[in-house]
């Protein structure tokens, strides 16, 4: 399995997310879009460590603190997508506008 | 030998065929599981790619603990009137060119450069590399994501337990 | 009389005849998993069903009754009569329950046991795939139990079970982090993940008679974290003193209140067999594995997970039911401070 | 032992669903399903079931989802730490005492907000 396959399936994998991100009303379904797009990222610097260089593992470490980085980064949001609920009773992404005025 | 490529396709196919559910599918619930499908999927590429302590960390921290937040997500925001609300914004079309643009883009970027592939052998134990070098050469980085999982547990706490608006009505349970 | 040649000396023979057959090396190895994977199936099923037994005996002595008497000598055959009699019950699925996700919720949740066997040993050099991350292997692969909770609760679409699936699910995922860490204090002094050279760091004896496990070594300090681990191990399992979605007073099943016949029974087995996982792992790191004097290896580490299952159904029927609170706040406030302390404490031993 | 070791995962996930499909077949071959309206609402105790299961649930099991993912992350950058921590020295001592210490922090202040309470409602300081 050459680098190059890994490389389309992990860009897919990103562009899929990304059209998740721009189309999907629910606050939550935005969320899941980001996680696939955190993960294409993730499979890429690990299909890059396996056949750049595979005994300096800074790649799969750099995968790590994304992973920490990304529940980080989703924790916050769903408690974000929460006060919204709770404030608004819905929470389609394009009708949260209430701070515009 | 075609063990491997075996493996590689048939993850691709349940990669590729549920993160794409996930993204179009109207229930949110449901799509929830299949990001659950897609992680699990990853977490096997990372195994056929020598990285198996990252694929232990995968599967425990996003399909044991992310993937649980956003079903307790999705549990706590669905309401009745959202099976007849439109799922997707109006700009499907220009979502779609755009991703299909991007993705065009990058492959060809990548796939023009040649990169500098090395043979030399998978390390084994990665586990105990991993943990040397997070011990030694990035221990600033080590401290700083304490600090960064100290903010993100303060300002998640301060965000979610603020309780505004009217007390809720299942005080009870 | 060691079980591991025998195993071997099998392998080698059926690895041998397919050979003769010209499969190539990938096809050799999937047929020997799938040998293997029947064989593990089969165990958990005959397991299920004589810890279900073990479980009626001993609770009934435990209240001074006997307990099944009257299928087969004991009432032993008395499981196989009941998983019989759930065999043949209706299936019924509720017109407004979730169809897929109602259908996947057990099968994911036995799934996720059964997959964890892979990393179990069952003696000297007698485990399916012995991987160098195996202790968190079987954990990451058991946190699907919660996915598959959550299912229930939601796929089943009724107030009970959704409430049962939110509970038992914040339930376990709390637990979680004392037992990774009362896992992690043992991993320091092995320094290792795999399950095989745990045990190996538990050879020996140390100041003459007391032998080299991890619940004597560092004296207060691996009693501290065997301690933890069965707690947390019980929550995990769902078990008394911890079972209150399942508590019969209050969410009558729980998240598995739709389910009935086969899909009820699948739960069932589901949960023995992580009780079984448990005491294994248990067993593996603080009780030494398979070390022991003059019995073959497979015996001692299998009395040794007997006594910790035993001991896991002893809790059952002696310690009454948490509330929600108490059970919460027993892992937040009381299992997690310990557990890093014991993890520092043990940290500092070694370095000293 | 290397990755080909793994190759009995997918294997046991295989022959999991398997089983649990077989089953499921054995079941619906022995059964026979007698139609019953009442038989297929969700169950209420024997009262008819009003209203939808999908009502809101109170924020406090998520807070708890919260603070658990946070705390999993943390456990994640101990075990690689906890394996090493036989050949290195006391400066891997002192690292993880200051990583821990920061995140007690963070256990501490979700305790004084009263956050990890279950019932009462979290104090406002």
């Amino acid at each position: 399995m050459t680098l190059y396959q890994y490389l389309a399936l992990a860009t897919l994998v990103f562009c899929i997310g990304l059209f998740g991100v721009l189309t999907r009303r629910n606050a939550v379904a935005v969320l899941i879009a980001i996680e696939l797009m955190f993960n294409s990222v993730n499979l890429l610097l690990v299909a890059f460590t396996r056949y750049i260089s595979p005994d300096g593992l800074v790649g799969q470490l750099f995968a790590v603190f994304i992973i920490v980085i990304a529940a980080a980064e989703t924790t916050v949001g769903m408690a974000i997508v929460l006060l919204v609920y709770r404030g608004f009773r819905g929470i389609q992404v394009d009708r949260i506008g209430f701070l515009k005025w | 030998m075609t063990g491997e490529s075996l493996a590689f396709y048939g993850l691709a196919f349940m990669l590729v065929g549920a993160s794409i559910l996930a993204v179009s599918v109207r229930n949110v619930f449901h799509a929830a599981m299949y990001l659950i499908l897609a992680l699990f999927a990853v977490a096997g590429y990372f195994v056929l790619l020598n990285a198996e302590f990252l694929a232990a960390v995968q599967v425990l921290i996003y399909v044991g603990a992310v993937a649980v937040l956003v079903i307790f997500a999705v549990m706590l925001t669905t309401r009745l009137t959202d099976a007849r609300v439109r799922a997707h914004n109006e700009q499907v079309g220009a979502g779609l060119v755009v991703a299909v643009a991007m993705f065009l883009a990058i492959v060809m970027a990548m796939w023009s450069t040649s990169w500098p592939i090395s043979d030399a052998a998978p390390a084994v134990d990665n586990v105990r590399t991993l943990g040397r070098m997070l011990m030694t050469r990035f221990v600033l980085p080590f401290e700083i994501a304490s600090v960064l999982l100290l903010a993100a547990m303060i300002g998640a706490i301060v965000i979610a337990a603020k309780e505004t608006g009217p007390p809720q009505s299942e005080e009870s349970t | 009389m060691e079980l591991a040649p025998v195993v071997d000396l099998v392998r080698d023979a059926v690895t041998g005849f397919l050979q003769s057959l010209g499969l190539p090396a990938f096809v050799i190895d999937m047929v020997l998993a799938l040998i293997s994977a029947s064989l593990i199936a089969g165990f958990m099923a005959v397991l299920a069903l004589a810890f279900v037994w073990v479980e009626r005996k001993v609770s009934a002595h435990i209240q001074n009754r006997l307990g099944p008497m009257r299928v087969g000598w004991h009432g032993v055959l008395q499981t196989l009569a009941d998983a019989l009699k759930l065999l043949q019950k209706e299936d019924i699925r509720p017109a407004a329950a979730d169809r897929w996700i109602w259908w996947w919720a057990p099968a994911v949740s036995f799934i996720a046991v059964f997959a964890a066997f892979i990393a179990v040993p069952f003696g000297e050099g007698l485990v399916v795939r012995d991987f160098n991350i195996g202790v968190i292997y079987i954990v990451a692969i058991t946190t699907f139990g919660v996915i598959s909770m959550l299912m229930a609760g939601w796929g089943s679409n009724n107030k009970y079970s959704l409430l049962g699936g939110f509970r038992s699910a914040a339930q376990v995922v709390s637990y979680e982090v004392p037992m990774i860490l009362a896992i992690l204090s043992v991993v320091m002094v092995a320094g290792s993940l795999s399950m095989m050279s745990i045990v190996q760091a538990q050879e020996g004896t140390m100041l003459g008679f007391i032998p080299n496990w991890f619940i004597f070594r560092h004296f207060p300090f691996g009693l501290i974290a065997f301690i933890v681990f069965m707690i947390a191990g019980t929550a995990e399992t769902n078990r008394t003193p911890f079972d209150l979605p399942e508590a019969e007073s209050e969410l009558v099943a729980g998240f598995a209140t739709e389910y009935s016949g086969m899909k009820y029974a699948m739960f069932y087995l589901a949960e023995y067999s992580a009780m079984y996982v448990m005491a294994a792992m248990g067993t593996v790191l603080f009780l030494g594995g398979w070390h022991g004097p003059f019995l073959p290896s497979w015996l001692w580490f299998a009395a040794k997970t007997v006594l910790l299952v035993c001991v896991l159904i002893w809790f059952r029927w002696t310690f009454p039911r948490l509330r929600v609170d108490q059970l919460m706040e027993l892992s937040w406030k009381f299992l997690i401070p310990v557990a890093f302390i014991n993890l520092l404490a043990v940290g500092l031993w070694s370095v000293l | 032992m290397d990755i080909s070791s793994y190759s009995a995962v997918p294997i046991f996930l295989g022959f999991g669903v398997l089983f649990v499909a077989f089953n499921y077949f054995l079941n619906s071959l022995v059964t026979r399903n007698v139609a019953e309206p009442q038989k297929y609402d969700s169950y209420e105790c024997g009262e008819v079931p009003e209203g939808s299961a999908q009502i809101q649930y109170n924020v406090r099991y998520f807070i708890f989802a919260l603070i658990f993912v946070l705390f999993d992350v943390e456990v994640i950058f101990i075990i690689p730490w906890a394996v090493v921590y036989k050949d290195l020295g006391m400066f891997a001592f002192v690292e993880m005492v200051l990583f821990l210490l920061i995140l007690i922090l963070g256990l501490v202040y979700a305790w004084r907000k009263g956050v990890l309470h279950w019932f009462t409602r979290p104090v406002e300081h």
